[in-house]
Order: structure tokens, then C-alpha cells, then sequence
């Protein structure tokens, strides 16, 4: 059975569903028990598994995180939350030193399944320390999976997956995503990790994206499409290990590729993406390989730099239309920055957060 | 600025009213977006930031500006509108901040959470929970390889003390005998969450463990939490290390925005009344009244109200940032 | 493995001396390879890795394996063997490890600062200081969890206590009432750092703040060292809450290698000596004959000969991993 | 005036010109006053300038890290030193979160200029933990820079040039190149940041390189000079920014590239840099960008398999081969896998280090 669910409650219910199948999977982190519940992912699981299961935790985010692994080294299956990710790099030498290496480090002998769920916060001002996403330091580490989800199926699916996993692994999640509802299937059910999802069939160029940017992606495809360009999205869904394969298959179709990224440019999932698919399909490549992400800068917080910092459709639009070389002019119009009410959000922020 | 010996019931309460009013003009500003959301109106200049409001804590920042010099430090957490205000910082340019604008203290750039007045020594403030507490420490660190006597103040809710860094802080601080007064403002509350459920041990102790004086006193009496910080404040600038100051004062409206959150979780409205009831600008507006001073109470609240009225002003009449300032300011190559 | 109750003096002398001449071996070990560096002769089966050796705190490792049962689980440090031979970790096992063979307890992937013995409860150790206290935590937190009677041990050394994750550590179990034991092992240096210069408070009272059991001895008699342990770990088996150990012993030999760095810094002659005349070993050994236990200190010292012995050919005889194996054990694939 | 120094005593001659010219320079860290003196960058200074300006932490990399934040924003110029670099893990929330933001936050009002040296390990099987190259992660964030001198005159010329500057910088030197020696002016001056080094005029091939890998790559071209080979190696030296225009330039040039990394390769330097010019110079390349990166595991302990671990000059000298499309058969074995001892360092490791 399947219904429409949102982004949000596909998480609370792929949590409920691991709480009740499996007596060792528990969920902490600060203010999982809030009447919040992080925005809507734990507050049903704490209501029905109740604190014994389901704890807020001091602001204590590297001891939790190495409590996490302890426990997960004994047999549990801890989901640690943040309502942001930018707190993992308060943790990152518990995940990176420690998570990431421990079963190597034993020879194989030990192992650390623990999730770590972390938000990517974006709009209403939230400045510099509360909207990165960090998803490519996380990424530069063996030993762990980094998981980005971008539609409520994947949500739940990979959270699950996750769950089932013996590796350590962080997903990132999109503050943005949250509102966006799709058919989910209401049993238990894993999505593959390292799987990356074809989200639109396309032969003109490949847009290869993660996480919120594969909303926008899509929606430049819709414009796209009505002129006569069309675009193949790629949903990487894995940021480690990504699916080389599905994107270097979509590539040697389209012979263009666009890397669109929700995070920082240098150093980042874009520049990965890239270069490897232009090591590895040099000859397939019609053109330069094009990536989208953030200025090189911190998020600033005043409405008319926020509503500029962010790229949008309209951005892999433009890509797309350069690489392509197709006539589009005087198509900007058509799209105005995205904003909260555009993408995914119930209703607008009208306050704080 | 008021030298430290001199300061009046007055001045205590001339500080705290501004600090209470100015986030009172945030709540209604608020009150005034939401009205046009509603009826679909479009948004000019609107405060479009997580604002974290200290109504009901001002004793503690109100008696920053008097206890430190314009050259001693601050810093500050999420819930900066008041330190600010209280050591001194510029109210048009924190309107015009809230408000995203170019003439903001921070060029728009960081918003509520991120005030700074270089000029008046309040030198930031970090969103992450006692992430500015060890900046504090470096700056009383550089009081000390310098032989300035300056005092430098690390302003942190209770839910920073279970950071580590904040016992890190409070080590290095006592070994060195750093001029650091740790100001720690228990409202009882991290977000929803209450203190008792996150630690064990009185705040105080936790400085005293380090032998540095360590003092709690409730926030309801701008004169006593003066007092108790000027001590402090003393006690570090003569060189003999930190101290800890704990003020205990509740935050009337909820964590983030400008409603309340009575109600939620454990917070009742019994709770809130009892507090409300101690609140420390009424106790200290009846002080000055039975004193006879209600016309200075009349000029006060005047002042104040013309202050903020044309701050508002300023800050909706000022110009947003150019989109090309979002490069700028990476390096400070714009250092003032 | 004998019950807590009946350790006899024998016992713990054993355990201590096995750790003592495992790491003997270890020093005479580099003795030969830098003999054959000198004499420019190849090093066919040579440890290669860094070495932390705890030659005079064996009395807080000896104990270890005494006061928790197998299914209690320790985590240390860069400074391990100790503490996983004390725990009861495979002798062999470890030695292989240093000589980076296949057969190793980590199959040569961790070397000397990362033993673990799964079966014995001891669940690794991480170079990074304090970075495994945490781990003891949720070690403890999933015995909470599932209601099981065990207890957690992380192993740390006085720098650790610096690190603001300890603190986090204690705020956390004492909150929830973990069974933790925190071994704190204090020997007055980190490298070559003095403890007093960098730290103002004795260890314990940073347990006592947190109100959990906190007690101090000296490392120069093996039964009060194992009896101050295990009473704290049966206070926290028994569902009262995390309690800290502190064990005052010297390190003999340098920070890491196996020579020792006497003249360094504030490390003197006579501090070294002065530790030397309360070795734990020759007082338990002194002891044990005075007691006309002559000929079991013999069997006991011929037996431990023996073993490492033994376990010295096996881990020179053992093959080392093949060069694929660096590729393998990253997602515990091979679980055991 | 010049004298041939070591790279670790060119650093300790520009630590103690700063102290001297500057008083707002100190250097502190965990063990900078230990006679072993951070591998012999310290001691000098700490003789010299006794513990007033060159002293000792607790172990507190966080607190420190903060501390030597919150003293720049009052003019101060700290230089924090971690004797490897793998404790910045413990640091990144203070580095990336603060000093990389604090500057942008403020709107330009304050400024940051810390300096933090951190140093990587390699060798004898330091193993996972210990011996971690993360100029990758640091590099991420806007808002700092990011250093990797690879040889003595720019230690000092580098060193002297951050603590010149007003930006937060990260500074990742390489055990290895502590015993490298050369020409090193006596003098104060200060080398560029953001400008690459062209440190081999070549015309076959491109090799861009940072640390270590440098002395790796140069190793690699004599090699291949010999068999009529002509690589260029361009030392990076800055990692952010790094010097895109003089790596375009050398592959407008050559139309070939490699880069060698001294880290691993996801989400790495190899990918970053092989990303940008791939987009900027496609038409240029006459071949795939090729990376040399560590392999996708932590560092394993054991010789045999530390040994395997680290690309050497062999892997550069191969990789040029095959882009080059040279007949090279049989040059293998002229290589062993570096040690120790081939590596800069003036005697052979006899024990732990
Ligand atoms: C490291 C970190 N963890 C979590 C958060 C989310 N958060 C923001 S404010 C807050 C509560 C802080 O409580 P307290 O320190 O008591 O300050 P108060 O809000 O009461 O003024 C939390 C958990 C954060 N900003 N940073
Ligand atoms: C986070 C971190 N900082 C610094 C180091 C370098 N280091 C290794 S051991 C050590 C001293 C540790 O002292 P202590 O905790 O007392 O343990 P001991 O070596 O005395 O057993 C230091 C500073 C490290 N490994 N990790
Ligand atoms: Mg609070
Ligand atoms: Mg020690």
C-alpha cells in the first residue's frame, strides 16, 4: 500500500517502523523530544516509544556522538539528529576520527552502525552557522556513507537502508524537502545505498544533482522540455559511494553533463562528480562538464543577498541552455528565485526559523 | 559612559527599558508582517531573521554596559539583542541589522544572531551554543600578553555550560588567571528543554571547582545583578583570574520569534506569571516612583521611546545592500 | 576468569608481571632492530609502529581484568597494551599486532595504539586523547538500554580530563546514572608536559562535582588498586551511577618509544627513582615471598616467560597481510 | 643573504622574525615548549622568547583553537601549532564555523588573522588516526586560506606571508618535508599567497602537486627527462586560493594534466583541481585529467601495507607514461615505494616517532 506522504513524515514513520521492528535502533539528539520533534520527524516516534527509546540529550553534540558509536560498538543502532548539520563539525573528530575508522582500524573485527540525521537549513536569514551543507567534508572520509535524500520515498527508504547497514552513516537532509509529498509505500522497505535514482529520462545533457537541488533540477527540466531541450536528472540520492556507473551511462547517452550541488563549490560534490566523469568519459563529453553551486562565500543574511546566494532552476536553465547552444533568450523572466512558498514549504515562514 | 562607582538606579533602568522596548518594537514589527501575510500584502521592509528575544532577562545585560569599560569585551550567543543594547552598541545600526540593511551594525551580513559593535567592544556573537565562549577567552588572553587591564565577557545561556568547551574555557581561564567574567544567564530553558534534565550540578559549582568566586543572583533586581557583576568585574581586572556570574531570569516569550510558548512542554503559565511578577524594569520603575522620581521616569520612558521610534525610521529607510556586497567583507578588506 | 571476589594477590601479580614483560619484550625488541639499523642489517620481522609503554602503571591495568567480569567492556588509549592485557586480550594476538602481521588482534591494521579484543571486551583504543571516553559512555548507555548489569570503563590519561568531552562524559552519565567507572591513569605528564601546568584541580573533584563516588590511589600496591576499583565497579553495577578512579603511577620510559627520557624537561633522576622504590611488581613480589609464596612467584614468572616467549615466535613466524587486505575491513564485512 | 636550512628550520627562522618584528605575534599549542620542540619549529623560539610568547596549552584544541579567534579579533597574530593535523578534526566548528565566518558576519567590521599549523604524519605506522592529509576539509570553507609549503624557502616565505595577512589561515605541512633542504633567504620577506610555484618548466605534461607529492613529482620528471619525457611540475602551495590561472596556463601549454594530491581523493584536491581546468581548458586537454590520490581507506599500520599505501613517484611517472603514450616498458623497477630514508629525512626512522 502507498499513499501521499511529506518528505517530513516519511522520516517519522521510517523511524517508527525501525523502532518497532528492531529493539535495538533508538533515537537521541537535543530536542527529539520537543513538542518540534525536529520539525516533524520524532515527534510521533517519541510518543509512542516514549523516552526510554527516544531521549533529548544535553548540548553535548561531540560527547553524544561518540556515545552513539559506543553503543552502536555493543549492538544498538543509535539515530542521532541535528536540527542543523553545521553542528557535525562540532563532532567530525568523533565521526571521522573514530565512526569512520573503528572497523577498519580492528581488522574488521568490530563495527559501528550508527545514523546521524543532520538538516541543511536555508532562508528567513538564518546567516552563516545555521544554513551549510556539509555534506562534502563528510564525504571525503572512507568509511562512512553520506546520504542525501531529496523526495519522501528516498527519505524513508534510505533511512531504513541505513538502519539495515553495518556502516556508519550521515544523511543530509534539506529544510526545503521537508513539504514535498509523493506516493511512499506504507510497509517497511529499503532503498539501495550507493544507488543513484533516474529522475527524469532526458537525451540532451545529463543534470546530475543531490538533495534540494534535484527539486530544481526537475523543475528547469519542465522548462526545458517546452524548449525542445531535454534534460536527463539524475538523483545521486548517495554522495559516498556515488554511483560512478549510472552517471557515466547517462553521460555516454547525452554527451553533456551539469553537476548541480546544494553546497559549496570548491572542494565539493560538483568538483567530484566532474572529475571523475571527465576522467572517465573524456571522450563521450561533448563539452566542458558545467557545475552549479553555492557563491564562495557564507550564507548572508539579508533578504536580497539570501534570495541571490542560492542558485535556482533558472540557473541550471542557463547552464543547460549554454551547453546545449539552444536559442532560449529572454527566458529568465519566466522564473523569479525560488522562494520559501515555491519549494515544498506548506505554507510561508511567517516568523522566526 | 557612566564610570562604574557612579551608576544610578536610573541608568539600570533607562538600559534595561530600552533593551525591553526595542525588542518589544520586534515583537510588534512582527505582529505587523504577520497582519500582511495574512492579507496577502507584500513585505517591505520587513525583520527577516530567527529572532531570539531576552524579554524578561534584561538585569544581566543592562548591567554590562555599567560593571565593563567601552574597552572590556563581550560576546555573545543567539540571544543577542540585549548584550548589545547593554554594553552600549548602536540601536539604529541593530534595527537597521534586523531589518537587512546596508547601514546594519553588520552590513546586513549577519542579522539578528550576529550583532557587533567593534566601537563599544561587543565583538559577536556565534549561533552555535558556546561556540564565542572560548573567543572570550582569547580576548582576556590578549589583555594578558599585552598588560592591559581590561576584562573580557563571554556571555552564554545555560545550555552552553553542557558544551565542554565551556569546562575547556573555565581551565584555561583559572591557569592563567585570565581577566574572564563567565556571564551565565539561566533561563531554565535550551529551547524547550528543561535545565534539570540536562545537568546535575548547581552552575555556580562548576566555577568554584576551578576556584574562580562564583556567584548566582536572580534577575529580577537591576541594582543586585549590577552589583554582583561590578564585584566580578573587579575581581578579574585586579589580575587575580576569572569569575562566574549566574543570573537566573526566565525569557517570557518562546525560544525563537516573538509569541509565547506557555504551554509547551513544561513551561506553565504559572511558571511565566510568577516570573512576570519579579519582572525587573516594573520592580525598578515602582523603586524609582516610591522614591519620588516618577518624572524622571516619564523622561525616561520618553527618551526611549523617541529612540527607538526613529531607529525603526533609520532602519526601514535604509538602503538594502547592493547584491555585489555579498562578495564583500570575506576578508576584511573593508576593515573600518 | 576469576570471580571479583576471590583475586588473590597472586593473580594480580601475574597480570601485572605479564604486562610488565610483554613490554620488556617490546623494549628489547627495538633494542635488536636498532642494533641491526646500526649495523645496517635488514629488519625481517620488526615492530614498526609507535609505542606508548606503561612500564610501572601495570597496578591500574592488572586490575582491570579482576574487577570486570568479560562482558564488561573497556576503551583506551594510544597507551593500550596494558590495559587489553589487563582486560585479558590475546597475548599472541597483540604481539602480531605490533609486528603488523595478518594474525594480529587488528590484522596489522591498527598497530600498538589500536588493540582490541572483541571477545575479551575490549572494544579498541583511539590515539586522539580522550576520544574514546565516549564511546565507554554509550558502551554504558546501551547497557542501560537493554538492562543488562555491566559496566563501562574508558581508560584515560590525566590530559584526557583537559579535553571538554570529558566533562560532556560526566555531565551525561551522571545525568542518566551510567554505568561508567572512569579510570583516570595520572602520571603527572602528558609527553613532557606537567600536569600542574595544566590543570588546577585534583581529578576527583571533577567526579565529586558531578556527585559520582571519586576516589585516588596510588599505584604502588596492586590488591589497594584492584579494591578501590572494584568497589567503584560494583557501585556502578549495581545501578547508582558512574563513579572515577584515579591511579597515580609514573611511566618509566618516554612518552612514546622505548627508551627512557629521564632529564627531559621537569622529568628528574630522583622523581624516577622515587617511583622505581614503590614498584607495584617488586612489592607484590616481596610480599608474595614474605608470605613463603617463593615458589609461586617462581612458577608465576616462568609461566609468563613462557608466554611471551611463545607469543614472540608466533608473531615473527606469523605471515603479514597480503597487500589487498588494504582494501578490506573498511565496512566490516569480515565480522568475526 | 641565503644559506641552505632545513624545512623545519626555515620555519623556526620565520616563527622567530614574526616574534621579533611583531608584538602581537605568540605562538602557542600543545607541546610547542617540549625540547623536541614540534619536530624542532618551536624550540628556538620557545628558547628565545621564553613562555611569555611561546607557551604550552592543556590538552583543549577547541578552547585553543577559540582562544587564538577571539585574541586576533583583538589584534593579535597567534600561530596555534597541532603536531598533526588530524587534531584539526576536533577544531573544525572554531575554524569553519568562526574564524572562516566572523569576518563576513560582521560585515568586514573585525578581522581574524590566526594562523594554525598543523602537520601531517606519515610513517611507521603512525596508522589511521595520526598520518590523515585534510587540507581538503579546511579548504571547503570560504573565508580562509590554506597553505601547503612543499619546500624550505617557502615554509618561511609562507609562514611569514599569513601572519602578514588578515585572513584565517590553515597551514598543512608534511612530516616528510621536514628534512628537505635548500637556498632559504636569511632575511624576512614573504612569499605570495595564491600564487603556485612553477617548480619544473616542462612541455609534455602538466603535473600539479601540493606537500609531499611535489617532491614525488620532481622525482617523477627526472625520470622521465631521462626517457624523453618533459613534465611540468607546478607546486600549488595554496590550497584556497589556488592558482587557476598559472595551472591553465601550463596546460594551454602541455594539453595534458595530472594532479598529484597527498590526500585521498573524493571530495579531494585532484577532484578540485581536475574539476576546474577540465571546464576551463576542454578544449586544451588533449587527454583525461588524471588524479593521483591516496587509496579510498584510512591508513593501515602494518609496513607492508603502509608501504602499498602512498602513491609515489613511480605512480606519477606511470600515469605520464600512459597519458604521454610513451614506450617506457620495464621502468618499474628503477622505483622501490619511498621510504623513510629517500624522503628528506635526515637519518632513518629507528623507533617510534
Ligand atoms: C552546538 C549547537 N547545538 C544546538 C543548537 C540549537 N540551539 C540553538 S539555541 C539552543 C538552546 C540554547 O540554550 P541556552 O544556552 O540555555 O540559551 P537560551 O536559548 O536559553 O538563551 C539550541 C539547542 C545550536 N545552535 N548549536
Ligand atoms: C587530541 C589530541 N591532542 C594531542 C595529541 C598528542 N598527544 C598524544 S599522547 C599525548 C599526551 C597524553 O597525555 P595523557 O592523557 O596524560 O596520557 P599519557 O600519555 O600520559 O598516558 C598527546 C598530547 C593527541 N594524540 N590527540
Ligand atoms: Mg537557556
Ligand atoms: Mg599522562
Amino acid at each position: 500500500m502507498s499513499r501521499v506522504l511529506s518528505f517530513a513524515d516519511a522520516i517519522s514513520e521510517a523511524t517508527c517502523q525501525a523502532l518497532e521492528r528492531d529493539a535495538s535502533v533508538f533515537v537521541m539528539g537535543v530536542g527529539v523530544d520537543d513538542s518540534g520533534g525536529i520539525f516533524g520527524t520524532t515527534n510521533e516516534a517519541y510518543a509512542r516509544f516514549g523516552d526510554a527509546r527516544v531521549f533529548d540529550t544535553p548540548i553535548s553534540e561531540q560527547l553524544t556522538t561518540g556515545a552513539a558509536i559506543g553503543a552502536a560498538l555493543c549492538g544498538m543502532r543509535p539515530i542521532l539528529v541535528h536540527a542543523r548539520n553545521d553542528f557535525l563539525l562540532l563532532t567530525l573528530d568523533q565521526i571521522a576520527n573514530h565512526a569512520a575508522k573503528w572497523s577498519y582500524m580492528s581488522g574488521g573485527r568490530l563495527k559501528c552502525p550508527i545514523v546521524i540525521r543532520g538538516i541543511i537549513g536555508r532562508g528567513w536569514g538564518q546567516a552563516a552557522q545555521h544554513s551549510q551543507s556539509l555534506h562534502a567534508v563528510v564525504a571525503h572520509f572512507p568509511g562512512l556513507h553520506v546520504l542525501m535524500p531529496s523526495c519522501a520515498r528516498d527519505a524513508k527508504g534510505l533511512l531504513l537502508a541505513a538502519l539495515e547497514g553495518d556502516t556508519p552513516t550521515v544523511i543530509i537532509e534539506h529544510r526545503w524537502s521537508y513539504g514535498l509529498r509523493e506516493e511512499v509505500p506504507a510497509e517497511y522497505f529499503v532503498e539501495p545505498i550507493g544507488k543513484a535514482r533516474v529522475a527524469r529520462v532526458g537525451a540532451d545533457c545529463t543534470v546530475v544533482a543531490a538533495s534540494f537541488m534535484v527539486t530544481e533540477a526537475l523543475r528547469a527540466a519542465d522548462q526545458a522540455a517546452a524548449l525542445g531541450i531535454d534534460l536527463e536528472v539524475i538523483d545521486l540520492r548517495t554522495i559516498r559511494p556515488w554511483d560512478v556507473e549510472t552517471v557515466c551511462a547517462s553521460v555516454r547517452k547525452t554527451g553533456r553533463l551539469i553537476v548541480a550541488d546544494p553546497g559549496w563549490g570548491h572542494f565539493g560534490l560538483a568538483s567530484e562528480v566532474s572529475a571523475v566523469v571527465a576522467e572517465r568519459e573524456f571522450s563521450s563529453l561533448r563539452a566542458a562538464v558545467r557545475r552549479i553551486a553555492l557563491p564562495d562565500v557564507p550564507t548572508p543574511c539579508a533578504p536580497v543577498l539570501e534570495a541571490a546566494y542560492y542558485p535556482v532552476a533558472a540557473d541550471v536553465l542557463r547552464v543547460a541552455r549554454e551547453l546545449c547552444g539552444a536559442e532560449l533568450a529572454a527566458l529568465q523572466s519566466h522564473f523569479v528565485a525560488s522562494d520559501a512558498t515555491a519549494n515544498g514549504h506548506a505554507k510561508p515562514f511567517a516568523g522566526a526559523f | 559612559m557612566q564610570s562604574a562607582r557612579t551608576v544610578s538606579l536610573t541608568d539600570l533602568y533607562e538600559r534595561a527599558l530600552l533593551i525591553r522596548r526595542a525588542e518589544e518594537a520586534v515583537v510588534d514589527q512582527y505582529a505587523e508582517q504577520n497582519r500582511l501575510l495574512v492579507e496577502k500584502k507584500p513585505l517591505t521592509h520587513a525583520i527577516k531573521c530567527p529572532t531570539h528575544m531576552s524579554i524578561g532577562q534584561e538585569a544581566a545585560a543592562a548591567a554590562i554596559g555599567f560593571a565593563l569599560t567601552p574597552d572590556d569585551v563581550i560576546f555573545s550567543t543567539h540571544r543577542c539583542h540585549g548584550h548589545y543594547l547593554g554594553k552600549g552598541g548602536n540601536l539604529r545600526a541593530m534595527m537597521a541589522e534586523l531589518f537587512g540593511k546596508e547601514t546594519g551594525c553588520s552590513r546586513g551580513k549577519g542579522g539578528s544572531m550576529h550583532l557587533v559593535d567593534g566601537a563599544m567592544g561587543m565583538l559577536g556573537s556565534s549561533a552555535i551554543v558556546a561556540g564565542s565562549v572560548p573567543l572570550a577567552v582569547g580576548a582576556a588572553l590578549s589583555f594578558q600578553l599585552r598588560g592591559l587591564a581590561n576584562v573580557a565577557m563571554p556571555c552564554l545561556g545555560d545550555g552552553a555550560v553542557e558544551q565542554g568547551l565551556f569546562t575547556e574555557a573555565l581551565n584555561f581561564s583559572a591557569l592563567r588567571k585570565l581577566p574572564v567574567v563567565f556571564l551565565v544567564e539561566n533561563n531554565f530553558y535550551a529551547t524547550l528543554s528543561h535545565v534539570e534534565s540536562r545537568q546535575t550540578v548547581p552552575i555556580p559549582d562548576r566555577g568554584r571547582l576551578f576556584g574562580m568566586p562564583s556567584v548566582c543572583v536572580e534577575g529580577s533586581n537591576l541594582m543586585k545583578v549590577y552589583e554582583a557583576m561590578q564585584e566580578l568585574v573587579q575581581y578579574a581586572r585586579s589580575g587575580r583570574g576569572p569569575a562566574l556570574l549566574e543570573v537566573q531570569a526566565y525569557r517570557w516569550l518562546s525560544h525563537v520569534g516573538t509569541e509565547p510558548d506557555t504551554g509547551r512542554m513544561r513551561r506553565t503559565a504559572d511558571e511565566l506569571r510568577a516570573w512576570q511578577a519579579k519582572c525587573p524594569i516594573d520592580a525598578a520603575e515602582r523603586e524609582l516612583r516610591d522614591r519620588g522620581a516618577g518624572e524622571i521616569v516619564e523622561s525616561v520612558k520618553a527618551r526611549v521611546s523617541r529612540d527607538i521610534a526613529e531607529a525603526l525610521v533609520f532602519a526601514k529607510e535604509s538602503e538594502p545592500p547592493m547584491v555585489r556586497a555579498m562578495f564583500e567583507d570575506l576578508h576584511a578588506e573593508s576593515q573600518r
